[in-house]
């Protein structure tokens, strides 16, 4: 007998690029959740409109280990031009379901994987005569079948179709029919549901499902962020159709049916910065979302930012680089470029959320630190956290939140004052008062991306330049108490690991495995820089701690090193680059090789 | 807010505007510029428009990019915010200002290297968008602040000082002002204040993208014979297409102009441009023929000065977007943050 | 009686910018020089055209110590705006000539300075009647005075003055009129010599003076550079200046009269580089000279060849950052945005020459590394290697120098081979060859900034991803052998020094002071990245080292902690950045409490 | 250096140009856009172009930036060499490539977002310093690649699919390169072969910097009804000003052109460009004309197609720059080195 993954298996199907699958996964994905067990979906998707081949993972965990893992238990495949891979892809014992109405070359067969010939397109042809609705039903119908196989229950898809066809109540028949098609199809001629299915879990959670991206422009919402100059790419873009799309909901005067906030697309992303530059100045929260490329064409404005302490809040949603690189795949490989960015002597603020959670509540303070310290706030996420539909925590406000909008002298305040100095740090804190363009005759000073000195004015001398500057590294310096403190669990072992953004559920996972052999490893995850103290102590508080990231070069790791106290030796780095979410058991072999080596020394 | 600003110099006998204050009021610190740069006058002009429309001057934002040009707007208007941002990129800060502030008075100072070279993406694209502010371009030819090489505005032929000779044709900003959709157009000569002046009270009391190619030799490095963006050459071959003068209250008008030759456009605010002794194949509400009059002067080595071009149902950047009529600074957080209420409600859905 | 100060003295001229004091003060430079005296000369100026004050520092030192020293023993002042501070500028016991047509204000006097009242515009006037020649003559008229008090023989003034207007020789005559008369003057007035004075020493070295950034122009003229795209930045720009007049010397048909060269003045950086990757992908050898901010701007293009493999060479002559900065001020502030400069993993090859002379075999390097590597090198220098004119030792070079090419395949040897691949490394050297468009069928490929796997096909497959860059990570590294080692001058005490490029006078300079006190300390000067091994073993043998450097965040430190073995501890940063050149008083002062403190722990 | 390459499909009975390949031999890889996207039969135009002028495949040399625009020189000429830079720099990396190897056939490839957004610097400077190329801008009114984002070329009013209207005016392309003086201007459809293979010949026969402008739909983002680049959109307005037809040896004009209408001028390359049933208000090798002609279509909600502007005249970035003839590339190291002599005399002077 097959041995059973109740509530524990990786489904992936194949699709092809454009065929409008999205809404038939996200079903499937969505169904699994609604049955109570956590859930995760990974659309790995080619950098192309139509035609190529693409995947979607859903990996269901009742544990909750649900980053992306290699193996494939039950497998749609819906493109006949990867066929070949996608079989010698399914794990031994897994299922492989397909469009019998071809048949399948024999050849490709295996004999530890279980075929399961559905005749979908057939079966369409059947249920639906007008050839226009078939084509639109197409995806759906593997939907049923899977359904029957993985036990999801009928009514949770039927309840799911109601929803989403809320105001469309014929499309929502139809898409049931064709569910129910497959479903009875497969019912009929398999024995369903199969050893590896779901069993449903009576407590739904209280979760929503949102992307990465999405998380981040509601967090803009929050913010009070009002202006956003941005340019299109890939994965970043859909920060701003979600903001977009909330503006509508949420910024919009009934009344007049005008926004509350300029969505500016600009014609590339010096521009898209410059115009995020000069709304901060102005006074307004302003941001704007790239990914590396943009990253790069940002340095000059970035730079200016820092030096004339102008506040801008730049989401960084990594892709795998250098250059082009690989446009649809994840990395963190902006780390040191973000942390660094611009010439000369420059250091930013990041932040570096894990989840559409922290990117929620990371993006509302981003933009408090940003107009606190008065610099450009960088927050690094990266394609997966970003452009993947996770279950997330429900979000919740605080009513009594007040934005920081840091030392921001009004009209009444520059009334009383002698006279306005723009750089003059007077209460030691390393932030000077700044004033708004056209709030006050008194408030009036030029600011220059120039060398100048303590009250703003144009200079070439050294010991007025130095002054600035010192002042500069310890303001972003002491950000470090403001930033979110690492996560850290248990700080008891020799070993401990370091991870950040979007490594954790893999990280976690490979630990769980670890500690099953007895090997136990302290975790801690950073989400901010420049470095907590809490960073420090952990560091300290170990002989070793694998540093695990997403790039080749050991970017985090290098951060650490010289922005901490540690020592290098303290520090191993384990890399994952290849551009897919990271996989708990390639960190699992790693780190156990990285532990076998620290002990056999 | 409006803010009565104590005048600097308290003495009575020079004239006060309606902001009770004296033109010394509207100046800037001391220009480090070559003597006798046209910049130097383009300040001059401005200080003495700025002045005679009695704007607040803290109400108004100074923008440049990098260069002897860019340097401008620390020369005028001491008691306005001024920002030098980095080279070619003030198109883009004035643009997120503008988002910003809808209420600011913006005057973006640029140089032809600033603004047609590195700058000429930005430039363009803030044309486009029809940004609501005035745009300055002092264009001599070179770059001034590195010394002296060809800018994209030198004329083919036009020569260096050392002799080289530029082998490309111009870019004409105006031209390319017009084409992307820029909704006033002038150009003048930093040394015919005459012209200048109202064209900056016109292009301040516009509504939209505000755009002012001003001839303004560099002395240093391109104010010789074979150069033509020199003093003498743009005062031989200057044309001016039609003079213009702004008119604040109806009332005022009072000069009797020329009929057939005269036209009087109505702006946004309310005052009236007067154009005089237009040029009879010119027409400045028609963007073809504007073109073909700036070409064919071009053509005959004339330099077309005055208005070239305004689109008087000109709407700005905020109108294109729909974007509320409140400055977005003004907004108060508690408008624009949704609360829990609204957060758990939006969650609903997501799911 | 005043101390003498014979062959050991610093010499300031303060002017206006603009006012064509440049000859004036280059004369009184070469004349010490042609006395036989090493020297150097800094021209400190504003980011202006005209009439803001200038200073231009000559040091002259029979020990050859000719760094920037902030003493002052002989002052000419020619500014009447910073009369005030150029007075209190000076050294106690120094000398500070004056144009005394018009009366000093008395309360400006000092005491512990001797005041030499000359009146140069009133000589002026009587010598040349006509305004114009007057004003032609301004400046020179302080050199002759100079001169009779420092005691530089006029003949050899007469010796420059003809060289330099050997094609107008009335000119050469009115410089000399207006230099005897001053000098006359002086001689007649005043006791001349004085006890800070020149002696002649009679061997004059077989030297040249050229500036770094002409260095850097006649090595592109020696290595083959044929097409650069550039664009005009402060401190930069001369390095196309002097190509331009080379190429019309050394590069023009003299038949057709037409270029060996392409000189393409583009319209911004991102141009300029991309105009450089252009021919360098075509063959050409190609280059591009700029400062920080056009580095920063450069960032995409750079990440750009360093994926695809095409060799270009970056000229960055830095300046003070961050953002615009100070202009024509120097630092070493470029050293780590160079090395991973563009977003991803990368990492670029540098050089780093300390003056001309390196400047010059180092260009050439360049080519070939870039060439040979088959990526961006780097090429840093600064300000006041770059603008600055050094006395040099004579230039030579090998006939039989044959340019590394590297692996190009001719279209002989692509008629041979089966079938070409842009990626494949056949012989494990990390490099794979490549083709030039034009050449022969069989070598063309499609080259893409996208990912690519070894055949150069499009790929978004992990390992062929992975197996890419970990050959460009190797390939790059592989370069350290190539590169420069470092200068080290011994290596046998506890404590050494690592300095890299322009820091290298003043650090040599304060060793030798510290050694008279007994101090001895290693020296060892960086010169590439990455870092050479023998780097890497100074630092091993070294209990602490002391990085000195022009920068605030201590870049070369952080490269070299994150890219050898060193231990964080070892290296002691020790900073200089307030933008004028590296002193050694300031020097020594820092190493003499960083040694303290090492003792005291 | 010219080699014979062996024809990839030995059929007899296709077509064989001078090099001895067929038309199959100028053909890419598979094309991975959208079927029906406009862009493929720009490649098959291409394709049939080159073929047709026996262009020698690996002299060709293939240019282009981000976007499906951008991919499209993947499609056609696999034997040719080709780089896909980076967004928006094709035009820099052309000019590069163009300084050192001039003869190169070099086409580059871009799309409106490329060119006219991020890009327009560049390609602006390019048309400018007339670098000899031929360069192509598959416009369709947006960003295929990110998913249908309007692009600068949309036309203010024209909807996206979702029912977003773009609020500005579009950027022509064909009246920008007129006005950088880019010397060879046109415009086409992808859906009008007969009019695009004779300018891409045209185009590849002209020395200097030759434009094509061609309205490529998007089937995916921009083909719906309130589009205006969408195929029936632009089938419905196109109006050609002139046809032309490229022809290579003199003798073989044999087709009668009707009088009055009809224009032949010779290339650089010797070939003849016959301009046909040519508009009469239309005059393409006067820049003012093409302007006003332009324009006055678009006003009528026309797209002005066909040859542009040309001027015949034109000279490249290497005869401006006095560059050799001679490729740089091509030139022995011991030429461009001059040894150590010519140092030690050169440094005679340095002291
Ligand atoms: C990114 C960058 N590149 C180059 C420079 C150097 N730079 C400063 S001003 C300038 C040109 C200025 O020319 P223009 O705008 O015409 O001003 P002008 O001085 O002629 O008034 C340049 C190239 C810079 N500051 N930043
Ligand atoms: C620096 C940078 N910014 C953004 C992107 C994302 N991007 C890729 S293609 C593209 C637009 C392409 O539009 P267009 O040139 O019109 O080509 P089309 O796909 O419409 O043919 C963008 C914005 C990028 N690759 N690089
Ligand atoms: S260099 Fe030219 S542009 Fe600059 S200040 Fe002097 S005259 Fe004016
Ligand atoms: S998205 Fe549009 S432009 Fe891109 S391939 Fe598809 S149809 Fe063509
Ligand atoms: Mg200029
Ligand atoms: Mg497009």
């Amino acid at each position: 007998m097959k041995t059973e993954r109740i509530n524990d298996f990786v489904l992936k199907i194949a699709n092809v690029n454009g065929s409008g699958s999205a809404s038939a996964n996200s079903l499937l994905y969505k169904s699994i959740h609604h049955s109570g067990i956590p859930v995760s979906a990974k659309n790995i998707f080619p950098s192309n409109i139509q035609g190529l081949p693409t995947w979607y993972e859903i990996r269901a965990s009742a544990e909750g280990h649900v980053s992306r893992s290699p193996r494939v238990d039950f497998f749609i495949a819906m493109n006949p031009r990867t066929i070949a891979e996608d079989i010698a892809s399914v794990s031994p014992g897994g299922y492989f379901l397909y469009d019998s109405t071809r048949p399948l070359n024999k050849e490709l067969m295996r004999n530890d994987v279980t075929f399961l010939p559905i005749p979908l397109a057939e079966l369409s042809v059947e249920a639906f005569p007008d050839v226009k609705v078939r084509m639109l039903m197409k995806n759906i119908t593997y939907v049923g079948a899977a359904a029957a196989f993985l036990n999801i229950e009928l009514s949770i898809l039927q309840t799911l179709l109601n929803e989403t066809y809320a105001r469309k109540p014929s499309l929502a028949e139809a898409n049931m029919k064709a569910i129910t098609m497959s479903h009875k199809y497969a019912s009929e001629n398999f024995t369903c549901p199969l050893p590896v299915r779901v069993e449903r879990n009576e407590t739904v959670s209280n979760s929503i499902i949102i992307t990465g991206n999405g998380a981040c422009a509601l967090g803009c919402i929050y913010a009070g962020a009002t202006v956003t100059g941005w340019y299109p790419i890939t994965p970043a873009t859909s920060i701003i159709n979600v903001f977009g799309q909330l503006c509508q909901r949420f910024r919009r005067d009934a009344d007049t049916g005008k926004l509350n906030a300029a969505i500016i697309q600009a014609e590339d992303e010096l521009a898209a910065v410059g115009i995020g530059i000069g709304a901060g100045w102005c006074g307004a929260r302003a941001f704007t979302p790239t990914s590396g490329p943009g990253l790069s064409l940002m340095n000059e404005l970035i730079g200016f930012a820092y030096f004339t302490e102008i506040p801008v809040v730049i989401f960084d949603v990594q892709r795998v680089g250098p250059s082009t690189g690989m446009p649809t795949r994840t990395q963190q490989c902006d780390i040191l470029p973000a942390a660094y960015a611009s010439h000369g002597d420059t250091k930013h603020i990041l932040l570096l959320p894990a989840n559409p959670e922290e990117c929620f509540y990371f993006t509302v303070q981003a933009f408090d630190m940003a107009e606190h310290f008065q610099t450009p706030v960088l927050v690094l996420t990266d394609l997966d956290i970003g452009m993947n539909e996770w279950i997330t925590p429900r979000l919740s406000w605080d009513d009594n939140y007040k934005p920081d909008r840091g030392k921001v002298l009004s009209a009444e305040e520059l009334e009383k004052i002698e006279k306005f100095y723009r750089y003059l740090d007077d209460d030691g804190d390393e932030i000077a008062a700044r004033t708004l363009p056209g709030v006050h005759p008194k408030g009036s000073y030029f600011l220059r991306g120039s060398g100048h000195n303590k009250y703003g004015q144009y200079t070439e001398k050294s010991a007025e330049y130095i002054e600035v500057v010192d002042r500069l590294r310890r303001k972003v310096q002491s950000s470090a108490k403001t930033l979110p403190p690492p996560i850290i669990e248990t700080a008891e072992n020799k070993y401990g690991v370091i991870t950040v953004g979007g490594c954790h559920l893999a990280v976690k996972e490979a630990l769980a495995e670890l500690a099953k052999d007895g090997i136990k490893l302290d975790y801690m995850r950073i989400r901010g820089f420049p470095f907590s103290p809490q960073a420090e102590e952990y560091i300290d508080a170990h002989e070793r701690c694998f540093v695990i990231e997403q790039n080749r070069d050991a970017q985090l790791r290098s951060l650490l090193i010289l922005e901490t106290r540690a020592k290098k030796s303290q520090l191993v780095p384990i890399l994952e680059y290849g551009g897919m979410p990271l996989d708990a058991q390639a960190v699992t072999a790693k780190l156990r090789g990285a532990i076998q080596k620290e002990i056999s020394q | 807010m409006s803010f009565n600003q104590k005048p600097k110099v308290a003495h009575p006998s020079v004239t006060k505007n309606k902001e009770g204050l004296t033109r010394r009021d509207y100046e800037g610190a001391l220009s480090t510029l070559c003597a006798g740069c046209g910049h130097d006058s383009v300040t001059a002009a401005i200080i003495h428009a700025i002045w005679e429309l009695s704007l607040p001057p803290h109400r108004i934002a100074k923008l440049s990019g990098i260069g002897c040009s860019s340097k401008t707007p620390t020369y005028f208007a001491s008691d306005a915010h001024g920002i030098n941002s980095v080279h070619g990129r003030m198109a883009a800060v004035a643009t997120g200002a503008s988002a910003a502030n809808r209420d600011l008075i913006l005057i973006g100072i640029s140089g032809d290297g600033d603004s047609l070279s590195i700058g000429l993406g930005q430039f363009a694209h803030t044309a486009r968008r029809n940004v609501n502010m005035l745009y300055i371009l002092e264009n001599n030819g070179v770059y001034g602040l590195t010394k002296g090489q060809f800018s994209a505005s030198a004329d083919v032929g036009s020569q260096l000082k050392k002799g080289e000779k530029n082998p490309f044709g111009p870019i004409d900003p105006a031209q390319i002002a017009i084409n992307m959709g820029a909704s006033f157009v002038a150009r003048s000569f930093s040394g015919d204040k005459a012209q200048l002046v109202p064209l900056i009270k016109a292009g301040l009391s516009h509504y939209g993208f505000a755009f002012i190619d001003v001839i303004s030799p560099c002395v240093s490095f391109n104010d010789h014979e074979s150069s033509t963006k020199s003093y003498m050459h743009t005062r031989e071959n200057i044309h001016e297409a039609a003079h213009i003068d702004l008119i604040r209250d109806a009332q005022t008008i009072t000069a009797d102009y020329q009929e057939g030759t005269t036209k009087a456009l109505t702006l946004h605010d309310g005052s009236r441009l007067i154009l005089d002794k237009i040029d009879t194949d010119f027409d400045p509400t028609d963007s073809i023929r504007s073109l073909t009059y700036i070409r064919d002067c071009a053509r005959k080595g004339q330099v077309a000065t005055g208005l070239l071009y305004i689109d008087r149902d000109s709407i700005d950047m905020h109108d294109h977007g729909r974007i509320c009529d409140t400055p977005l600074v003004e907004l108060p957080m508690e408008t624009l943050i949704p609360g829990n209420a609204a957060l758990q409600k939006f969650q609903d859905i997501l799911h």
